[in-house]
């Protein structure tokens, strides 16, 4: 069995969804985020596993890319956690309920 | 056999790094979740290896899983020691629609991107320069100089923000 | 890139480099010693604000000399970016957005509350950096980083206020479900890279066709465009992609949420625009028709949700919501059956995103002018018996309130007849007649808040806010904006004019 | 269709805007004289000019067979694509007769409104209110396209809601304003869904019209040829229907008059001319306007006929049991609405104009009456604690009983040569039917009945309510009796108009009858209507005089219904009570059901509040779903993503 496109594609496909899962019924904003990451890397993985097949490895760029966001959205999420955590004193999204309606 | 050995290092790598993103989902303890998520980024560290991808593969090591994931860590620690939580709601009828419909949508895509791409099998043969350090590196300062220098824009938001939503003011109203 | 491709470039791009520049500068200002607290902060903020407020003249008079010099539309950097019509006139649209907000948050930026720090001016231009990029981008990959550019100065001006709990909890929930929206972006980019081996939009449509075997576009193509529609639906806040919205809203500060209400809904819809009308138009009949659905669901459960709303902001955010769905109607007829659809739809969203931001601006300098600096939450009983105390404020109020519910003769009115106009031409009659019904609705409770001024008196007799130090800045806003809404709503040739030549010389 | 372009017909509705503007400039000064008579001289202005255009329109000439329309092209207003909608208007036949209505009769209401409204603190606000409603009357009357007129339409029906609620601080009266808006809105829905209908309809024909009345009126022939007959009768059928919603939102035909009667917590002058003479009665002026339309379709005039003839009678029984002033005329005013349907039904597009033109005489007068006596006895508007004012305010009696005697269509007034006509024309009409004309002439009857029973007990017997009132009582002063004297003039004579032949009357509206085959009345049929519909107006007359006034005890009796049996047999006017036992009892009962079971139960209790529970329901889980928790987001966002994918995958892949 060789092993082809198709099969890191659902790989990744695999990857996304268990992070799109998690998004869904995780309650610690720590994990969501890391399952954010998830999605993110199984983006990456589309893009290498597509770049391999086109032989461009130009693409690779944007593999790099994503990771730079995801970096940047690591660190201002982490911020955003640290302030809530301080003056909400909790890591439960399920308790973050002051706007509602 | 090269095809064999290469198709048991994607399966094995695959194989684990699923099981170590179902466990990065489902563990109760953040910890053990980010440590399950360092794995799995190693696994596909390793996968991106496979496919040509040095250079990624060797950032996706440094950078994500040496550098951002211990960032999660080091805040999960910071916030609290213990953080397990419970299950006890996991089923409830929106999440076990959203559960349903999450894998009806991973089997149309696998379904639809298999059929699709499926035939052509094997990838074609890789230039020499493939994926290496100096290809992309000269693709991100040439082709992507654009993206590149807006991205320097992002990160210069994101520190901005960083540092204004850490900043302690004294006076501040704690509503 | 030789020395004339540099200068170009420069040239292209001189809003951009104006706008970092000055963020840059802010954010050394704002960084210097004593700047957080007290007199000092009040310095910082002053001359913030006087900065931020030149640099978005100066861009608005460079885009406004790009759209004049221009002959065609040009791509630079390697194709990374467009440099056109389209994306001068949306230059300048941001440039005077930039400009209204910063009028609006005079009051607050201003009050006495330290929670206001110098730093949201350089957010608002890095905002500005993020739609331009958005609004210029060529390749899919330069977009999202635009989008992330936006999206994170827009996480942070939502929690600018970062002792305040609710603003936190909005910006925290808008960021979590922005990133979603982000991955699914990144996941729908890999695919269309897949289908088409590019991400230059202006290239998916003929390297889509050497790449697809067999009639219709491959998987691949469909899964980006699935996902990508996805995540820029998120942006514009469409059901069951709006959920951030209300939240958000309601967490941010006054000038943030109308911020939010044009200026993102802008850049996203430029975007949007762009995408569909150049890249995935030849997709069109595989997507147009979930695209209507969302359309009628939003604006139908956006329009009850707003019915008995009391909490003015959240109230806004839904009639925001809705009013996503018309322009979306727009977006779905760009793939319409008659001549010049695209030049024509792109011209009514341009239109409508102009109209749109005039009322906005009009709300929210109005709401603004409401106990500024105090943060408190805007309920509708608030407004109670204020229509003939404070004539000018109320008149105006009501008349953009009319204007949202598209009475005629504002330009809310001429901005939906465009829009609705041009749905009946491509065929789509039953939009048209849902969307009528929905308007409908909306009169009602946009019609509450006006009843609440005029017909009703406060339980405790006196009203229940203050007009405080209300900054003159908001009520040159209201001034300025309600005149437009006229202006517009009686002669809205000027704009349409300018708006289709962007539109037909840019694509 | 012959057009001459002058421009001063634009006077016209700029003076009453001038007017608004000045008074709404004023509205936080003390309340004085000044913007009383600003507006009301504003309202004269307009009146004048409109007069002035009446002479350039009948002096122009105009190529034979033609008919002449002054028309005034400002500028382009929206134009998109090749639809190009001016801002124009234009002034014919039909816009004159209206327009004398409305600035006519809004100058004497204007007059009386100084009177009526002096002590209001808030009185200029008032002026300012009313001159803008008469503007935007007078841009839905003068309007030279469909869409302009839907400004003024929704116009007019802003005014009317501000008008409505001008005493806002009472809750009940806000709740009226809001009530007739909402209403309103249904059939603002149905109007621009046939706007947009129709524009499709002649843009898939080729012909670009811009809405433009005229060309929507050339056009018509050709289109009714370039279409396949039965498509082109089903799509004409459901625009005339969407139409005639509209027109019924605005003309409070059922089921959408509910608003009307609560309508009356606005001043008693607004009453009179929005809810009565003008407002109200733009739907049947649309009707008309567009009567080329209606001329085409065969199932919408006996829609239209049918729902006329219904709310003329249901509307008249409910009025019967009563017992506010204002609410009988309001009631009235909805089953004379129901009359003017009848003739439009009935392809009698002249007929509804004339009983619109007199009705805007006689009802106002009878609203303005009304508001007199109201004023006389301080604010008291149970017509069960008046009684015997004739010898106190007899000035007011002479106009209400002359009001009394036009709408009931007694000999000679102007009311009897309106509603024969419509009469004659639903019984020989070219659309004509027996139910039709029997129907009507029972709400004729009925009309004359609970229209003296008004007069009765408000005028004659003694006096009922509180003694201590009763020495206060005085006539209103001349400024506002006059224009009630005025209008009593007209009621009278209006009518007389037919008989000169110079002015025409019968071909006035011409040509927007020409589509409908003229009809064949025979002078017997001609009399024999005129006889019954005389007796059954006298019948009503004597019935009410035999109840109201000759048996004193009647209020005794309505007060214990069990004791009315006993009562008979020792009773000597027996006949009177089997009168009551037969007709008046169940007449009592049945419009007693009417109201409190179908009009407050059925329609607004189930059908409004219905939807309004519906949309409560639907909110409140809308609410719940926004709960606040981002996990329900996400969810929402992934099934969403979900559904879109496999949607477009499934449909594109097979």
């Amino acid at each position: 069995m060789t092993i082809g496109l198709a099969h890191y594609l659902v790989l990744a496909a695999a990857l996304f969804i268990i992070g799109l899962i998690g998004l869904t019924i995780r309650k610690n904003i720590i994990v969501l985020f890391m399952c954010v990451e998830l999605m993110l890397n199984s983006a990456n993985l589309t893009i290498l596993a597509y770049a391999r097949q086109f032989n461009d490895s130009d693409f690779h760029a944007a593999a790099l890319f994503v990771m730079v966001i995801a970096a940047a959205e690591a660190a201002l999420g982490l911020a955003l956690v640290v302030a809530m955590f301080r003056y909400r004193g909790t890591a439960d999204s399920t308790k973050l309920t002051l706007l509602k309606g | 056999m090269p095809m064999l050995i290469s198709s048991a290092v994607f399966y094995i790598f695959a194989i684990l790094s699923v099981i170590s993103a179902i466990l990065t989902v489902s563990v109760s303890n953040p910890v053990k979740s980010a440590v399950s998520m360092i794995f799995c980024l190693f696994c596909l560290a390793i996968i991106y290896f496979t496919l040509g991808a040095h250079f990624a593969g060797i950032i996706q090591i440094l950078v994500y899983a040496g550098a951002i994931m211990v960032l999660f860590l080091f805040v999960i620690m910071l916030l609290e020691k213990r953080n397990n939580e419970s299950f006890d709601d996991i089923i409830s009828a929106p999440k076990i629609i959203s559960l349903v419909l999450a894998v009806i949508l991973l089997t149309a895509l696998s379904a639809a991107l298999a059929a699709s791409t499926g035939h052509s099998g094997v990838f074609p043969a890789a230039a020499e320069s493939f994926g290496t350090l100096k290809a992309v590196g000269s693709s991100i300062f040439k082709k992507y100089i654009f993206v590149f220098e807006a991205l320097s824009a992002l990160i210069l938001v994101a520190i901005a923000g960083v540092t204004l939503l850490s900043a302690k003011n004294s006076e501040g109203d704690n509503k | 890139m030789s020395k004339e491709e540099l200068i170009i470039g420069l040239y292209s791009l001189a809003p951009l480099i104006i706008a970092g520049i000055t963020a840059a500068i802010i954010l050394v200002i704002s960084a210097a010693g004593e700047s957080r607290a007290g007199s000092g902060r009040l310095r910082a903020v002053n001359a913030a604000e006087k900065l931020s407020y030149l640099a978005f003249t100066a861009m608005a008079f460079i885009s406004a000399v790009h759209f004049i010099k221009i002959k065609g539309p040009l791509t630079l950097f390697h194709n990374a970016v467009f440099f056109d019509h389209y994306s001068a006139a949306a230059g300048f649209i941001f440039s005077v957005m930039g400009i209204f907000t910063i009028f609006i948050a005079a009051s607050e930026m201003k009050s006495e509350s330290s929670r206001f720090q110098p730093e949201y001016y350089a957010l608002l231009l890095s905002a500005a950096i993020g739609s331009l990029i958005m609004a210029m981008a060529n390749d899919l990959l330069a977009a999202i980083v635009g989008i992330e550019i936006l999206s994170f100065s827009t996480y942070i001006l939502c929690a600018l206020d970062n002792k305040n709990k609710r603003a936190v909890e909005g910006a925290f929930k808008y960021f979590l479900t922005g990133a979603a929206a982000g991955a699914l972006f990144l996941f729908g980019l890999a695919h269309i890279y897949g289908g088409a081996q590019t991400t230059f939009i202006s290239e998916i449509p003929s390297m889509a066709a050497v790449n697809v075997q067999g009639p219709g576009p491959g998987a691949p193509l469909l899964i980006g465009l699935v996902f990508i529609t996805a995540a820029l639906l998120f942006k514009a806040a469409a059901v069951p992609f709006h959920s951030w919205a209300p939240d958000a809203y309601d967490a941010a500060t006054v000038s943030v949420a109308a911020f939010m209400t044009y200026f993102v809904k802008a850049a996203v819809f430029i975007l949007i625009f762009r995408i569909f009308a150049a890249a995935f138009i030849f997709m069109a009949s595989s997507i147009t028709g979930v695209l209507s659905v969302i359309a009628v669901i939003t604006m139908t459960l956006a329009n009850i949700a707003a019915l008995y709303q009391n909490n003015l902001k959240r109230m806004l955010a839904y009639s925001s919501i809705s009013h996503t769905a018309y322009m979306l109607i727009a977006v779905i007829c760009s793939a319409g059956v008659y001549k010049n659809a695209v030049a024509d739809c792109g011209a009514y969203i341009i239109f409508y995103l102009v109209s749109y931001f005039f009322i906005n601006a009009a709300i929210f300098s109005a709401l603004a002018m409401l106990s500024p600096g105090e943060n408190r939450v805007h309920t509708i009983e608030d407004l109670k018996g204020l229509g003939f105390k404070k004539p000018f404020f109320s008149a105006s109020f009501s008349l953009a309130l009319l204007a949202l519910a598209g009475i005629p003769a504002t330009s809310g009115f001429i901005a939906k007849f465009f829009i609705f106009y041009n749905a009946f031409l491509s065929n789509h009659h039953a939009l048209v007649l849902l969307a009528v019904i929905n308007s409908l609705i909306a009169f009602y409770y946009y019609i509450k808040i006006i009843m609440a001024m005029y017909m009703q008196k406060p339980e405790s007799g006196e009203t229940a806010v203050s007009f405080g130090n209300a900054g003159r800045e908001s009520a040159i806003c209201l001034a300025v904006s309600s005149a437009l809404i006229i202006i517009l709503g009686v002669y809205p040739e000027v704009i349409v004019k300018l708006a289709k030549l962007a539109v037909i010389s840019s694509f | 269709m012959h057009q001459i372009n002058m421009n001063f017909i634009n006077l016209i509705p700029l003076f009453p805007l001038l007017g608004a503007i000045f008074c709404f400039a004023l509205r936080d000064k003390k309340p004085s004289i000044l913007c009383g008579i600003t507006a009301s001289l504003m309202v004269f202005l307009s009146f004048v000019s409109s007069t002035a255009s009446v002479f350039a329109l009948s002096g122009a000439a105009s190529p034979a067979g033609t008919e002449t329309v002054i028309v005034s092209n400002n500028f382009t207003w929206i134009s998109a694509g090749d639809l190009k909608i001016g801002c124009d208007l234009m002034f014919d036949r039909l816009s004159a007769v209206m327009l004398f209505v409305v600035t006519f009769v809004g100058f004497l209401i204007h007059i009386y409104s100084i009177g009526y409204m002096i002590h209001d603190k808030d009185s200029n606000r008032f002026f300012s209110y009313l001159n803008l409603f008469v503007f935007f009357m007078i841009i839905l009357v003068t309007a030279k396209n469909l869409v302009l007129m839907f400004v003024g339409w929704e116009g007019v029906g802003l005014c009317s809601y501000l008008l409505i609620s001008f005493w806002w601080s009472d809750p009940a009266n806000a709740a009226a304003g809001r009530k007739a808006f909402i209403t309103n809105r249904i059939g603002d829905f149905a109007f621009l869904s046939a706007i947009f209908i129709l524009y499709w309809l002649y843009k898939s024909c080729g012909f670009e019209t811009g809405f433009d009345f005229i060309k929507l009126a050339e056009n018509f022939k050709a289109l009714s040829a370039a279409l396949p007959s039965s498509g082109f009768v089903v799509i004409v059928d459901l625009v005339c229907v969407l139409l005639f919603i509209g027109a019924s939102g605005k003309s409070a035909q059922i089921p959408l008059y509910v608003w009307l009667p609560d309508a009356m917590a606005g001043p008693t002058p607004v009453s009179a001319l929005i809810h009565a003479a003008t407002m109200v009665t733009a739907g049947v002026y649309m009707c008309v306007r567009l009567g080329f339309l209606f001329a085409a379709s065969a199932l919408a005039l006996k829609i239209i006929a049918f729902t006329g003839v219904l709310t003329a009678v249901f509307a008249a029984v409910i009025a019967m049991a009563q017992t506010d002033i204002k609410k009988v005329l309001a009631y009235s005013t909805v089953s004379q609405l129901g009359f003017m349907f009848i003739a439009v039904g009935c392809g009698a597009f002249t007929s509804a104009i004339f009983h619109l033109a007199t009705h805007a005489f006689f009802k106002s007068l009878l609203f303005l009456g009304a508001g007199s006596v109201i004023h006389s006895l301080a604010g008291e508007q149970d017509i069960m604690k008046m009684g015997g004012l004739r010898k106190l305010i007899p000035g007011t009696f002479t106009t209400f009983f002359i009001g009394v005697y036009a709408i009931s269509g007694l000999p000679l007034m102007s009311g009897f040569f309106s509603k024969d006509e419509i009469l004659l024309y639903s019984f020989a009409g070219p659309h004509s039917s027996a139910i039709f004309y029997a129907l009507a002439t029972l709400a004729s009857f009925l009309t004359s009945l609970y229209m003296h029973r008004l007069l009765f007990l408000v005028f004659y017997g003694s006096f009922r309510g509180d003694a201590k009132k009763y020495g206060h009582i005085h006539e209103s002063p001349a400024i506002m009796t006059v224009p009630l004297y005025i209008l009593a003039f007209f009621s009278i004579f209006s009518g007389f108009i037919v008989f000169f032949k110079s002015l025409n009357f019968k071909t006035l509206l011409a040509s927007y009858q020409s589509a409908i085959a003229a009809a064949n009345i025979s002078h017997s049929s001609e009399y024999s209507v005129m006889g019954i519909a005389l007796t059954a107006a006298f019948a009503g007359l004597i019935a009410a005089y035999k109840f109201y006034i000759s048996s004193n005890d009647y209020l005794s009796k309505i007060n214990n219904a069990f004791a009315a049996f006993i009562k008979i047999q020792e009773n000597k006017f027996y006949i009177d009570e089997l009168y009551d036992l037969i007709i008046i009892s169940p007449l009592k009962s049945v419009s007693i059901f009417l109201h409190k079971i179908i009009d407050v139960k059925f329609i607004d209790d189930y059908i409004v509040g219905g939807t309004v529970r519906g949309f409560k329901y639907i909110n409140s889980a809308l609410s719940d779903a926004q709960s606040g928790r981002v996990q329900g987001y996400l969810s929402a966002m992934a099934a969403g993503l979900a559904v879109m994918t496999v949607y477009v995958l499934y449909n594109s892949i097979r």
